[in-house]
């Protein structure tokens, strides 16, 4: 059982939360084609390390919250809220 | 059968005597005997047969490294199949029998596997049993099974019960050596919450083979005891170290009784999160590889040790202790205190400074001498290397390789494990999580060393959690420093020499795999099996690994061990599954008229995480009797269903339009305060995801309604965009589906009968047509009516508090009475979806589009929408996709099969879609359907054949509109 | 476990009951609450909480507080977000106040029906919470004036400690999931040899 | 699939175990040699593991393309071909899936003889429960699907599912069993004597298995491959193709590619042995739990991902206390069984739960992966199209729908219809 520190509750149990992938990938405007939709739906580049993803608080404060991960060590670095930003790196 | 018990000595308590059977004798014990000493005390030698050549084994261990002494304890729904007795704490009333024997634990047929060992070899099986290729299945698979396992299975269900308890603390302590003590005790007096946590149903670890020792153990429980920020849990092992300093254990709270107390559970399953954690797990002596090294009598000496002093048994008579250290010392100066015969110790090291003392006290001391085979009867005793020797007549043979720190949980918790020359050993690594270990565990051997590194280490995980206040307490002195250790893994002479003795794996399997090629440890590990069984390789796992070096011409170092992974002991299922199994599997969700429902005869079915009810059956009616009739009184009359599961979203803001807007293919900024409207949205992939019915409340506030389904999703779907991606509307929603219970009254009556029933709203046509939305009161209850059909005729949704449910439904009841009102469940609701043609979960499935359920002229024709960008991709956009239609045999006898397959021949085998819902229809007198078929809408009026050929059926059927009840619309509107 | 008689309608008027283990009491009751959440609308935090502090004598807390005044007590929820609890008696026109008071400034949703409020008391409620979830609710870690919203029972749920002589919690369920909480409640607090026997009715 | 003749002169038979063993099983060669790399390879397959050494084998034995290397950055077998639930089956409903997996399948069947060595193929069935009306519709489609393209299939009703497995608890509250559907041609397989067996078979004809060779680099001119990177030194190629799932888009990466992938963890189980108890495969809608026993007696099971991104091998409590919960719910009598070992692999997750085998947009470079949790049974039959594919710079119609492109094109083959989010397929 992961903990997830959570901007709002602190650190929290991961069954809180629900799993949403990577944070980096924006949603493009409505007019930018398919190809930039296409990558922001599928195209993904699953490091081996540190990863920036999507947390939804759903047994909490209900917000999507952005948390770096390492994928081989599961320590975590850092979150942040819906909109704002992660820091800039994590040695 | 004489008695082995020592006349006095150890920790059972010989004032109580308590009766237990193995193998359907009758024996007696002492509380605080396990199993195993209570088998040994009586003089039982042979308590088992190994997995593959079915040998005899007797008890080699005293504890969770027992490869030989499984037994099946207890007996029918509560039988344990390979139960470790050196494991089982001795109750009264206790049963146990020997296992993978036939027919009896004397005289075991299969022991004939034995005599053609070197045709058994590492690996065997793959290299025959391949021809004929249909023997496999027929006969040679099923004798394999048949002969492999061990124990077996209860065949009834569990009657006990196990529940999950969740720990927080400054510092766990896992072990209660004397490592462990003084660990808990340093962290508690600094002031921090401790857990310690001891697998053994006695606290002291090694301390309770010292007796010098015993004042200070009671002293140090003594004061444990008194801190109440300290909680001490015995019986209690903990089984695995995760992620974020969260480690797992199992409690066995009921296990030393016949069966747990009324209430009480059987074990407890925990998990601590802690802040710091001391390892102070001991260590577990390794074995030799020697010729005979499985045969009962053969012991491991720390094992002989305990069972001499803490259980006062004498595990033999004439004892060889063969050893390349000096712990095994004291196990040959127990022997020789017991008097039980003569005692010889053979030392591979060549001097030894405890030799004296030892020959003092009448005991042979042979150094530099290997023990060169043990038949049960005589131990060959010879020069190291050497050829020939001396018998000499033993039935103990008392084994010591060395100890090696019990790096499990270190390990597991990443640290990986560090190869120390001096210990000829592991030890745990440098920490990655908050760890440290100390005693035993970290090589630090004796009690005097393990109390001071604990103390410290205690102190250091408190102050690492915050905690500095200094303590002092008294601590054993630190003994004599020991003799380096020689390692020694193997006796090579003539005969099987045991590494894994649960599995049969010997030397010469090893060097066979290395051979073979098979030279890493992992491939090794594979190939053998070695190390695989219950016992978990914790005796020969180093000396398999040592014998493959020495294959591999390399270090110990530099082959390693197999990765220690969870479990460090075997766990039950029933306790990692806690109290969440069976009813309580998962949460169960009950509507506002979940108890009126019971009291009304519904048969109520599980639907996701809701009970609803299918039906609500009659005296006398079966099958589908009670749905038509349901069915039948809407579309003639009126019924009243409950549709309470629906999921309900409250949105509001002045942004709220615009983001249904976008949330939804078609268009909500557009619908009038007072009425509501289809929608239907999309995942970004452009796959439908869900369908729902949205009211306008006020301009600026909305009821958004979703499928009972994605009620969940749909919200996290909601917030996600809300949170992430348009941060800038100004909209705010949550969840009302519990606020408010969902009434549906539908059919031709549902008009009158409401307007008996409501006050203040004007329910003409004229005034509240389809798809209007309005509130007013029943039975003086506020309610908010909208007038929308799922079933397909006139019908109203009337949503109410949850609390007032029950009076509005039942006043209701009382309205239609005069039209014959029925409430209707979900299987007459389904029945009217597929006549009506809606679309539900069957076809929203993940899969189709909204072209492909007939709904892709709802798309807007511009603005931001989720999921438009990808839909428009040339495989969604293909037009010769499975489009939704209506199916009805051609020969109204004939029923439809849900995922049958439409085909243009019954005899092809090319399908051109499916059959997704089917239902009898009451309407048509016969079977209908909803299908999704390649080029639908051309096929219409079409006849093509619905295939099962799961049923082996094939029906002709007509393509026609999905709408097989009322297409223009009209009742809906009426 | 034999399950004690229970009607299911809402508010749950079943099994609110006491139990008894050598002395120490341990109650697992139902209240019969007003709740209301109060979402303030984009940028007007400060008018809600100031609206919310002059007119209801209630002052908005932060993330994972609770805070009660005389009126009723506010538990923070989410980010600009909080639940207003106040007697039962109020259930009818909390809502209806609050939306008037609020108008324009913040979504006012009732919740009073979509909610069910327990509080479980006396000395080992500690232990039969740690059964059902995975919070350190350890009066170092979760002190009076703590709330979370979290897992209790496999459930969401809003829980936070009762001002109280003896270790008490408030838990706010799914009214859906209410039976199902009581019984998970019931069955931690089995197995250390608690037994309810259903009380006469529901607490004010 | 005609296989060549036999070249191994060290064959293994019930009479050479007996005449080994009356020598000590002195006799016995390397299952595979320990080769050093050489300049350059007509082919070299990255990734030691099951579907990269059933390549090599099928390049020699199908295609005669024998101047291969398989590389491995450890020892091979290792990764998911050694850490899986050893389950065998083609009980799919989408035909493109229906079609490959028949086909791998069918080559499982006669796998013992065409590589000289038994993986213990046990064909005992592999029943799919479901718990309702709509789930019992959706087996049925996906059984008729595979009776149509000619694959077995069978129905079963209670009596039927009672019958098969009498352990099985009918009547859970909230997951009543309604039925099952059930493959007899299903079954498992002993994973690690697949490895080997391909192994072995593979350096029979040439093949040069190098271990612990990690690839760090894909050498590329003009849009063509030349070879790949190691620390033991650039070795050459013609053709390079990549079977490394759960580590796919490292690979990718270092080809300048990007994939629709993402790699998270799956955990599996086993018991300790127990004499005979379930007799096939049974896998539970409830709650995502598969079970079955191995010929040793231990109970193997396994169930959801994690959850999350991860190439850490190390499972998490969530999974297991959910799985443990559906297990005693499902098999009551499982309860005082004792868990013995867990483990985890790293799964190639892509956005629609099916693999590829396919060409890339860069010259003599091809990539096998994307298997989800469905590798192991794929072997040989991954291992065939892959090899057919670089031999031929063409998909065979068993893979050709099994494409990166798909995604683009709006084609996905999503069984489950659990759209583009891999931790939750």
């Amino acid at each position: 059982m992961h903990l997830i520190p959570c901007p709002y509750c602190g650190e929290r149990p991961q069954d809180e939360f629900h799993y949403r992938g990577d944070a980096t990938v924006k949603r493009p405007a409505p007019d930018s084609g398919e190809q930039a939709f296409y990558d922001y739906v599928y195209t993904r580049a699953n490091p081996r390390g540190w990863h920036d993803e999507w947390w939804h608080h759903y047994a909490g404060c209900r917000q999507w919250i952005k948390v770096r991960r390492n994928t081989l060590t599961h320590v975590v670095a850092a979150s942040a809220g819906p909109a704002d930003a992660l820091p800039e790196a994590t040695p | 059968m004489t008695s082995k018990r020592l006349p006095s000595g150890g920790s059972v308590d010989r004032a109580q005597t308590i009766r237990f059977s193995f193998d359907g004798r009758t024996f007696t014990g002492h509380p605080g005997d396990t199993l195993a000493s209570a088998l040994l005390a009586n003089g039982v030698r042979l308590v088992g047969r190994s997995f593959k050549y079915h040998r005899p084994r007797g008890i080699m261990t005293a504890g969770s490294e027992e490869p030989n002494a499984l037994v099946e304890l207890r007996d029918g729904a509560r039988r344990e199949p390979n139960s470790k007795a050196t494991e089982i704490e001795l109750h009264d009333g206790l049963v146990s029998a020997s296992q993978n024997r036939w027919p009896s634990l004397a005289f075991d047929l299969m022991a004939v596997n034995g005599l053609a060992g070197s045709v058994f070899s590492a690996g065997f099986y793959y290299k025959t049993f391949m021809w004929p290729k249909s023997f496999w299945e027929k006969l040679y698979e099923p004798l394999i099974r048949r002969a492999a396992g061990l124990g077996r299975a209860a065949s009834q269900p569990d009657p006990d019960h196990y529940e999950a308890m969740h720990a927080h603390c400054d510092v766990l302590v896992v072990g209660s050596g004397a490592a462990g003590l003084t660990a808990a005790r340093a962290a508690g007096e600094a002031g921090a919450r401790v857990i310690l946590c001891e697998r053994d149903f006695l606290l002291g670890g090694g301390l309770l083979l010292s007796p010098a020792d015993e004042s200070w153990r009671k002293e140090m429980l003594a004061s444990l005891e008194k801190l109440p920020n300290v909680e001490i849990l015995t019986r209690t092992n903990v089984f695995g170290y995760y992620d974020h300093n969260l480690l797992g254990a199992v409690e066995r709270v009921a296990d030393h009784k016949v069966q747990p107390d009324p209430h009480e559970v059987r074990q407890r399953y925990r998990t601590f999160r802690a802040k710091q954690v001391v390892l102070a797990t001991g260590a577990s002596e390794r074995l030799i590889a020697l010729p005979g090294n499985d045969r009962p009598g053969t012991m491991m000496a720390g094992a002989a040790l305990t069972y001499l002093r803490r259980f006062g048994v004498a595990p033999g008579r004439n004892a060889v202790v063969f050893t390349n250290n000096d712990s095994a010392y004291e196990t040959a100066l127990a022997l020789a205190e017991a008097r039980t015969g003569k005692v010889t110790l053979v030392d591979v090291r060549a001097q030894s400074s405890l030799a004296d003392a030892l020959t003092a006290r009448g005991i042979n001391v042979r150094l530099g001498c290997e023990v060169a085979s043990f038949d049960g009867k005589t131990a060959m005793i010879r020069r190291r290397g050497g050829a020939g020797g001396e018998k000499i007549v033993a039935d103990l043979l008392s084994l010591s390789g060395g100890w090696n720190p019990n790096v499990q949980l270190a390990s597991q918790s990443g640290a990986k494990p560090r190869w120390d020359a001096t210990l000829a050993s592991h030890v745990s690594g440098d920490p990655v999580q908050a760890e440290r270990s100390a005693g035993a565990a970290n090589g630090s051997f004796g009690i005097g060393a393990a109390a001071q590194e604990g103390a410290k280490a205690g102190r250091d995980a408190a102050a690492a959690a915050g905690f500095e206040k200094a303590s002092e307490f008294a601590l054993p002195q630190p003994g004599k420093a020991e003799q380096p250790i020689a390692p020694f893994w193997e006796v090579k002479a003539p005969g099987k020499s045991f590494v894994d003795l649960q599995h049969d794996v010997t030397a010469a399997d090893i060097r066979l795999a290395h051979r073979e090629g098979f030279s890493h440890v992992e491939h090794a590990k594979r190939y053998t099996t070695h190390g695989m069984a219950t016992d978990q390789g914790k005796l020969g796992s180093l000396v398999g690994s040592a014998i493959l070096a020495e294959a591999r011409g390399e270090t110990v170092d530099a082959v390693g061990v197999p990765t220690h992974r969870p479990y460090t002991m075997p766990v039950a299922f029933g306790a990692l599954a806690g109290h969440a199994s069976g009813a309580h599997f998962q949460p169960v969700r009950r509507t506002a008229l979940h108890d009126w429902h019971l009291r009304n005869g519904a048969a109520m079915q599980p639907t996701g995480a809701w009970m609803r009810p299918f039906f609500y059956p009659k005296p006398g009616e079966t099958g589908w009797d009670p749905i038509f009739r349901e069915a039948r009184a809407v579309r003639s009359s009126v019924g009243i269903c409950d549709v309470s599961t629906l999921g309900k979203i409250d949105v509001q803001g002045p942004d709220a339009a615009t983001f249904l807007d976008r949330l939804y293919i078609n268009t909500f900024s557009t619908l009038a305060v007072g009425k509501c409207r289809y929608g239907v949205m999309l995942r970004e992939d452009g796959i439908v995801f869900d369908d729902g019915t949205t009211s306008r409340l006020a301009e600026d506030h909305f009821l958004v309604t979703t499928t009972t389904g994605n009620a969940a999703p749909v919200l996290e779907h909601m917030e996600f965009h809300a949170q992430t991606v348009w941060p800038e509307l100004d909209v705010q929603f949550c969840s009302v589906t519990d606020q408010w219970a969902q009434i549906a009254v539908a059919g031709p009556k549902s008009r009158e009968t409401l307007a008996t029933a409501v006050e203040g709203l004007d329910l003409s046509n004229e005034a509240f047509p389809f798809m209007g939305v309005g509130e007013g009161k029943i039975a003086g209850v506020p309610v908010r009516l909208f007038r929308i059909s799922f079933s397909g005729e006139l019908a109203y949704e009337i949503a109410v508090t949850s609390g007032q449910a029950e009076t509005v439904w039942e006043a209701i009841l009382a309205a239609g009475k005069p039209f014959g009102i029925v409430p209707y469940g979900l299987e007459a609701m389904s029945l009217m979806r597929v006549e009506k043609g809606h679309a539900a979960g069957p076809e929203l499935n993940g899969q189709t589009t909204a072209a492909d359920l007939g709904m892709g002229r709802m798309m807007k024709k511009s603005g931001d929408v989720i999921g438009r960008v990808l839909a428009g991709r040339p495989g969604l956009a293909d037009p010769g996709r499975p489009r939704l239609v209506g199916i009805r045999p051609v020969d109204t006898s004939k029923r439809l099969r849900g995922g049958a397959h439409i085909v243009r021949e019954p005899s092809s085998g090319t399908s051109m879609g499916w059959v997704s819902s089917v239902t009898q229809s009451i309407e048509h007198n016969c079977w209908i359907g909803l299908a999704l078929v390649e080029n639908g809408e051309v096929l219409k009026s079409q006849r093509l054949f619905a295939v099962s050929p799961l049923h082996d059926e094939s029906v002709e059927v007509t393509i026609t509109s999905p709408h097989h009840v009322d297409p223009e619309n009209a009742r809906v509107r009426a | 476990m034999s399950a004690p008689d229970r009607r299911s309608r809402f508010p749950i008027s079943r099994s609110l009951s006491g139990g008894r283990n050598g002395g120490d009491a341990l109650t697992i009751t139902e209240q019969h609450a007003a709740l209301v959440q109060v979402t303030a609308r984009k940028g007007r935090q400060n008018d809600v909480s100031a609206t919310l502090g002059h007119t209801f004598s209630i002052e908005l807390p932060a993330s994972g507080r609770v805070a009660s005044g005389s009126a009723g007590t506010a538990i923070w929820v989410q980010p600009g977000s909080w639940l207003i609890r106040a007697s039962g008696d109020q259930r009818e026109d909390l809502a209806a106040r609050l939306r008037q008071a609020l108008d324009g400034t913040a979504a006012v949703v009732d919740q009073s029906h979509g909610r069910s409020v327990f509080e479980l008391s006396g000395k080992h409620a500690h232990a039969v919470l740690a059964r059902l979830c995975r919070l350190d609710l350890h009066d170092r870690a979760f002190p009076l004036g703590s709330s979370a919203s979290t897992i209790v029972g496999h459930v969401s749920c809003q829980l936070y400690r009762n001002e109280a002589p003896v270790p008490s919690f408030s838990l706010i369920v799914g009214s859906t999931f209410a039976e199902w909480l009581l019984d998970e409640l019931q069955g931690a607090a089995a197995s250390d040899g608690w037994r309810f026997q259903p009380a006469q009715g529901a607490a004010a | 699939m005609p296989a060549r003749p036999e070249p191994i002169a060290d064959r293994y038979s019930a009479w050479r175990l007996l005449k080994e063993s009356f020598s000590g099983n002195q006799g016995w060669r390397p299952a595979w040699r320990k080769p050093e790399p050489k300049a350059s390879y007509d082919v070299i397959i990255v990734g030691g593991g099951g579907h990269g050494l059933a390549t090599a084998h099928y390049l020699a034995s199908v295609h005669g393309i024998t101047n291969v290397a398989v590389v491995e950055k450890g020892p091979i077998g290792l990764g998911n071909g050694g850490r899986n639930t050893t389950i065998v089956r083609s009980n799919y409903g989408l035909p493109s899936n229906t079609r490959f997996y028949e086909h791998s399948l069918k080559l499982w069947e006669g796998l013992e003889q065409d590589l000289n060595y038994n993986v213990m193929m046990s064909q005992r069935g592999v029943l799919n429960l479901f718990h309702s009306d709509s789930q019992r519709d959706a087996a049925a489609r996906r059984g008729n699907s595979m009776r149509l393209q000619g694959v077995d299939a069978e129905l079963l009703d209670r009596d039927g599912v009672r019958a098969y497995a009498p352990f099985i608890e009918m009547d859970n509250p909230m997951f009543p069993i309604f039925g099952g559907l059930m493959q007899r041609r299903g079954g498992t397989a002993r994973h690690d004597a697949v490895i080997w067996g391909f192994a072995r078979a593979a350096d029979r004809r040439g093949v040069d298995i190098i271990e612990q060779c990690e690839v760090t680099g894909i050498r590329r001119e003009g849009g063509r491959v030349t070879g790949v990177e190691t620390p033991r030194g650039f070795i050459g190629a013609k053709k390079v193709g990549v079977a490394v799932a759960g580590n796919t888009s490292r690979l990718a990466t270092m080809a300048g590619l990007s994939l629709p992938v993402e790699s998270h963890l799956l955990q599996a189980f086993v018991s300790e042995a127990i004499k005979p108890m379930i007799d096939g495969v049974v896998t539970f809608g409830a709650g995502h739990f598969y079970i079955s026993q191995s010929d040793k007696g231990g109970l193997v099971f396994g169930g959801d991902l994690d959850g999350y991104n991860s190439y850490s091998q190390r499972g998490n409590l969530p999974v297991v206390e959910h799985l443990l919960g559906a297990a005693v719910s499902m098999i009551p009598a499982l309860s005082r069984l004792r868990v013995l070992r867990q483990w985890a692999g790293i799964m190639d997750m892509t956005m629609d739960s099916s693999p590829f085998i396919c060409k890339t947009p860069i010259d003599g470079l091809y990539f096998n992966g994307g298997w989800c949790y469905g590798g192991f049974k794929a072997t040989p039959g991954s291992g065939w199209c892959f090899a057919h594919t670089i031999a031929r710079d063409e998909p065979h119609a068993f893979n050709a729908d099994l494409t990166i492109d798909r995604f683009r094109d709006g084609r996905m083959i999503d069984e489950r219809g659990a759209g583009p989010n891999p931790w939750a397929q």
